[in-house]
């Protein structure tokens, strides 16, 4: 029968313990953090949003074959003899086949992931948007950044930078 | 109400019942049916048939992937479940291994193998989690396995860039190597879970209520757990010795050594309790891994295509045993994927045990979080 | 016509004060208020998160205020199959029943709404039996397998949990040797009734919980199984209402345990402070008793219906009854109070 | 490898076996013809223990005109896996089940019938499972099925 095989301690340690248990946590520190003011930076492999250097990237059209989305577009630009892509952050799954793909090290992620917007139109970004962007203009209430450490006693936040010095 | 005269044809419907049923329509709102729909027959209290209504997030991931190169193919698969992703991936790029017949360099095993284990915490995890909040709205536990998977979650997000569908496996071992400093925390990590792990016991195995509503609920007896195909921690906790990373060893477990966690019960509870055991197991193996990971290289070259052939590999995810049969004709697609997850297996489990024994109205959501059953799992 | 109404509050300014401000209406809503947020809040560092932090500035204190805004200002929504009147009176009724228990509450030497002449704990208990009437009322009325369900589990529940805490009580009403609350008040000043009584405090105190359906007695709004029980239909304002209903519930049982075993307005016997005395003791007992309670709440799984039924039956009535033998014989032999 | 096992199996199966093989320790691949599969299948299971399934399937061979089903099963006592075939024909595809033998095939078979469109006699739940109880739209798992209508509904964005 069941419990057999299962330690079963005295009845305080069935009835009380957890109890106990329960109310120690209070004095624990929380583990979320209040997001739009406060943010977790990413780390260094983290994988988000995608910029471009269009001064080295061929136009040999690898990112477009490896993406498993079909997120990635091409299009011409204006004073350039390649054609460029550019990412459809509606269907981009942040995978980063494409990353890995690219010949020479033209896409590059970063650890932003605010891309949300009210229209459709707004999540495309075409070769020439795919640039670096500074985390205050898609996510202004921020205040502090925070980075996850582990210590002895468990998990903990610690300040990486204020944002105002960014 | 009346007591129903009950019929039972071994296995389909009810054939006759009596007066007062009626069935009740648990999900796919309500706040324990996940992605799905349990059809229950009660007279108010007891419950005299479940049906699981699955489908409701069917995405024909198997004929997705017949349009999607061999590397391409590991996003959708991802998709299947997202607490477990390279569980999942393992199945998928372990089948392409075996079809193109490639073995990955030692260390990128050692570096699945930890991750794999990883995986496997987070989603006992939040298996526990769900249990304790079928069983009471008890969102204690609940939290504190979510709080406590975080720490996975950051080191995962270091190695291979993301939080969850990491695509970090590749036909042909993994994407990158280590990081600097992961091995330092994944330790410190370790050390601080196997003490959140006592808490969890004390304040959830061991406690008297929980037990009261577990123990001796939904029984499968072995004979019936075979027969009915049951998977993963769910089969071990009724008696049958059956763990693929011992009895087909995969990535690095052929070299690491470690025990089955095996019960007879095979009541809810002893379903809750091994998973809380297999996470000191996973621990256990993620310690040797990282003692005797070899150096080297951790990925080869994977052939454009493969062989013409077929395969079938088997690989034990969170949730289970899940296996993948590839059919290749020679392309650089595969013909045909064929993928069974554990949690389809384990939902007509759940669909056949009130036909055995007596299940009340109450023990349902406990019933079926006892089995960890994952909707997205069961659809793909 | 005016003159005559201010002349009535200036005749009657006490009544009028105990009635809508304290221990009355004001005090009452301000209790749900504040249990709410408390619960969010305290239950939230149990869980080790943070609970509302943006309401209000600080704490999310005004978290409840704009919740309860949100829901008046939605749709009514009666199903199509409800009995539209019942419906509707259960909704308003129920909160007044608990309510009305409250009021037979000593909060301090002659602060107390309804002085029910010598008999208020009957008088308190024979209220609280119309609370799973009308709670079977909103279940049916509804007209949902969810809601009826529930409803049929409160009566079950009800029956189960009130005949023990009855019986328990009745062993302080021996002990105490009278049925008035304010005058077992008084006798609790050198020492507190949860001494003698400590086994008839024990069966209430179970009995207890299942009266105020909280973790391990939500049996009849269990949400894993019956999404909110006998209020799964409720919406808008009389959700809100069936919300108060709960919190208010739980106010009155908790100021009866306080009352009966843990002395009332009286502080503890060794520093008992007269100026203190009143109604600073009750709301510290109070603010101690809901946190414990809160913390029983997510410490423990849900017990079945028929294991709640049976441990009410087969446990708790017989405890009960050996309860009162055991306060006949200390009374004969002590001498009492 | 297993030559033991693959000679028992080509006795039990006798005429009906179609191929068999074992390339690897712990899978065999059995075919055999449609007609005897239930009869194969119990001895299977009651002479050499293949107990537990643990997959079924099938693939749609259009140019072959058929439809190659299989059943993995897994045997509790030697910790091996039989996947047992056969190929029915693509156009009244039919099957006698195999809930008979091993019960916990039956939402297999039932994903099979909704998604390749092969009829299983005997089984007791044909229902639909994954998709829609009003589909009418073919049967998403056989190659001609075509998913360019669906692309042009749901897909491309711009």
């Amino acid at each position: 029968m069941a419990g057999s095989e299962v330690k079963r301690p005295g009845f305080l340690a069935r009835v009380v313990k957890p109890f106990i248990h329960v109310a120690r946590h209070a004095l624990k520190s929380p583990v979320t953090h209040k997001y739009p003011f406060e943010r977790i930076k990413g780390f260094e492999r983290t994988r988000g949003y995608i910029t471009l250097n269009m001064d080295t990237c061929i136009g040999c059209g690898a990112c477009g074959y490896a993406c498993p989305d079909e997120a990635i577009y091409f299009f011409p630009v204006e004073g350039r003899k390649y054609t460029y892509p550019a990412i459809d952050y509606g269907k981009c799954s942040f995978c980063g086949l494409c990353v890995e793909t690219c010949p020479t090290a033209s896409l590059a992620h970063t650890d932003l992931v605010e891309l949300a917007g009210y229209e459709y139109e707004e999540l495309v970004y075409m070769p020439s948007e795919l640039k670096p962007i500074n985390i205050k203009e898609v996510l202004p209430e921020v205040r502090r950044f925070l980075i996850t450490t582990m210590t002895k006693d468990g998990p903990k936040y610690i300040l990486f930078k204020e944002g105002g010095e960014d | 109400m009346t007591t129903p005269i009950k019929r039972y044809s071994p296995f389909g419907e009810i054939e006759e019942v009596g007066e007062g049923l009626f069935k009740l329509n648990v999900g796919p709102q309500h706040p324990i049916s996940g992605q799905g729909r349990f059809i229950v027959l009660t007279d108010g209290e007891r419950v005299f048939d479940i049906e699981v209504d699955i489908g409701y997030s069917h995405r024909g991931i198997e004929k997705i992937l017949e349009y999607k190169t061999f590397v391409q193919g590991i996003v959708p698969v991802e998709r299947m479940v997202m607490l477990d992703t390279s569980n999942i991936l393992m199945g998928y790029v372990g089948a392409i291994e075996k079809v193109m017949d490639i073995e990955p360099p030692p260390r990128a095993n050692y570096i699945r193998t930890i991750i794999m284990e990883m995986n496997r915490i987070v989603s006992h995890l939040y298996a526990l989690g769900l249990l304790s909040e079928s069983a009471a709205w008890n969102p204690a536990v609940f939290l504190w396995t979510t709080a406590d998977r975080e720490p996975f979650l950051d080191l995962l997000e270091m190695l291979t860039g993301a939080r969850w569908s990491y695509s970090f496996f590749v036909p042909g071992g993994v994407r990158a190597d280590i990081p600097r400093g992961f091995i330092e925390r994944l330790k410190a990590t370790l050390d601080w879970f196997e003490k959140r792990i006592e808490v969890y016991e004390e304040a959830w195995i061991y406690n008297e209520l929980f037990r009261m509503r577990t123990e001796g609920m939904g029984v499968v007896s072995r004979q019936n757990a075979i027969e009915w195909g049951l998977a993963g921690p769910n089969l071990r906790a009724s008696g049958v010795p059956y763990d693929t990373r011992k009895n087909e060893p995969y990535a690095a477990y052929g070299e690491l050594d470690f025990k089955i966690v095996t019960h007879t019960a095979g009541d809810s509870y002893a379903r809750g309790w091994a998973r809380v055991e297999e996470m000191k197991v996973s621990i256990d193996i993620i310690r040797q891994a990282i003692d005797n990971m070899p150096d080297g290289p951790v990925r080869v070259r994977m052939p454009p295509r493969p062989k013409p052939g077929e395969a079938l590999f088997r690989v034990e995810t969170g949730r289970g045993e899940m296996n993948v049969y590839i059919v290749s004709d020679g392309k650089e697609k595969p013909y045909r994927i064929k993928i069974s997850p554990a949690s389809f297996r384990n939902f007509y489990t759940i669909e056949m045990l009130p036909k055995t024994q007596e299940i009340l109205l109450a023990d349902v959501p406990v019933l079926i979080y006892s089995f960890d059953p994952w909707f997205l799992d069961a659809d793909r | 016509m005016i003159d005559a109404l201010i002349s009535f509050v200036n005749e009657n300014l006490g009544v009028l004060f105990v009635i809508a401000i304290f221990p009355g209406l004001a005090f009452i809503l301000g209790f749900v208020i504040f249990a709410v947020w408390y619960q969010r809040k305290y239950l939230a560092r149990l869980m080790i998160r943070m609970g509302p932090v943006h309401c209000g500035g600080r704490m999310g204190w005004l978290q409840l205020i704009a919740d309860a805004m949100k829901l008046v200002a939605k749709e009514l929504i009666f199903p199509r199959a409800a009995n539209k009147t019942l419906f509707l009176f259960a909704s308003v009724v129920l909160p007044v029943i608990p309510a009305a228990m409250i009021a037979l509450i000593p909060f301090a030497p002659g602060l107390i709404i309804y002085d029910a002449a010598g008999v208020s704990l009957l008088v308190f208990f024979a209220i609280s039996t119309l609370f799973p009437v009308v709670s079977v009322i909103r279940g049916w009325a509804a007209n949902n397998k969810f809601t009826i369900i529930g409803a049929f589990r409160n009566i079950y529940l009800d029956i189960a949990g009130e005949i023990p805490v009855f019986l328990a009580s009745i062993g302080v009403m021996i002990w105490a040797g009278t049925y008035d609350l304010n005058e077992i008040v008084l006798k609790q000043a050198s020492m507190w009734f949860i001494v003698p009584q400590f086994l008839g405090f024990i069966v209430f105190f179970i009995g207890f919980l299942a009266m105020i359906e909280k973790v391990p007695f939500d049996i009849p709004t269990a949400e894993t199984e019956l999404i909110y029980g006998p209020n799964t239909e409720y919406s808008g304002a009389m959700f809100l209402n069936m919300m108060e209903a709960d919190y208010i519930n739980l106010l009155a049982w908790t100021l009866l345990m306080i009352t009966l075993y843990f002395g009332g307005y009286n502080g503890p016997p060794i520093f008992a402070d007269p100026v203190l005395n009143g109604v600073f003791w009750i709301l510290v007992k109070l603010i101690i008793a809901i946190t414990i309670i809160f913390t029983i709440t997510i410490s423990y799984a849900r017990l079945r219906i028929d294991q709640a039924v049976k441990m009410g039956w087969n446990y708790l009535l017989p405890l009960s009854i050996l309860n009162i033998l055991l306060t006949l014989a200390m009374k004969f032999y002590l001498g009492g109070v | 490898m297993n030559d033991d096992i693959l000679e028992r199996i080509k006795s039990l199966a006798g005429e009906a076996l179609v191929e068999i093989k074992s390339p690897e320790d712990k899978r065999i691949y059995v075919k055999v013809k449609p007609e005897a599969i239930v009869d194969v299948a119990r001895r299977l299971k009651d002479e050499l223990g293949f107990d537990m399934p643990i997959s079924a399937g099938g693939t749609d061979y259009p140019k072959k005109n058929v439809i190659e089903l299989f059943w993995a099963i897994w045997n509790s006592g030697m910790n091996k896996v039989v996947i047992l075939k056969c190929e029915v024909d693509r156009d009244s595809p039919s099957i006698e089940s195999l809930t008979g033998v091993w019960p916990g095939v039956q939402k297999f078979e039932r994903e099979m019938w909704e998604l390749l469109g092969v009829d299983f006699k005997g089984h007791p739940r044909l229902k639909p499972l994954l998709l829609p109880e009003d589909w009418t739209e073919g049967y998403p798992l056989r190659k001609d099925f075509d998913l360019k209508p669906y692309r042009a509904k749901w897909g491309d964005r711009i």
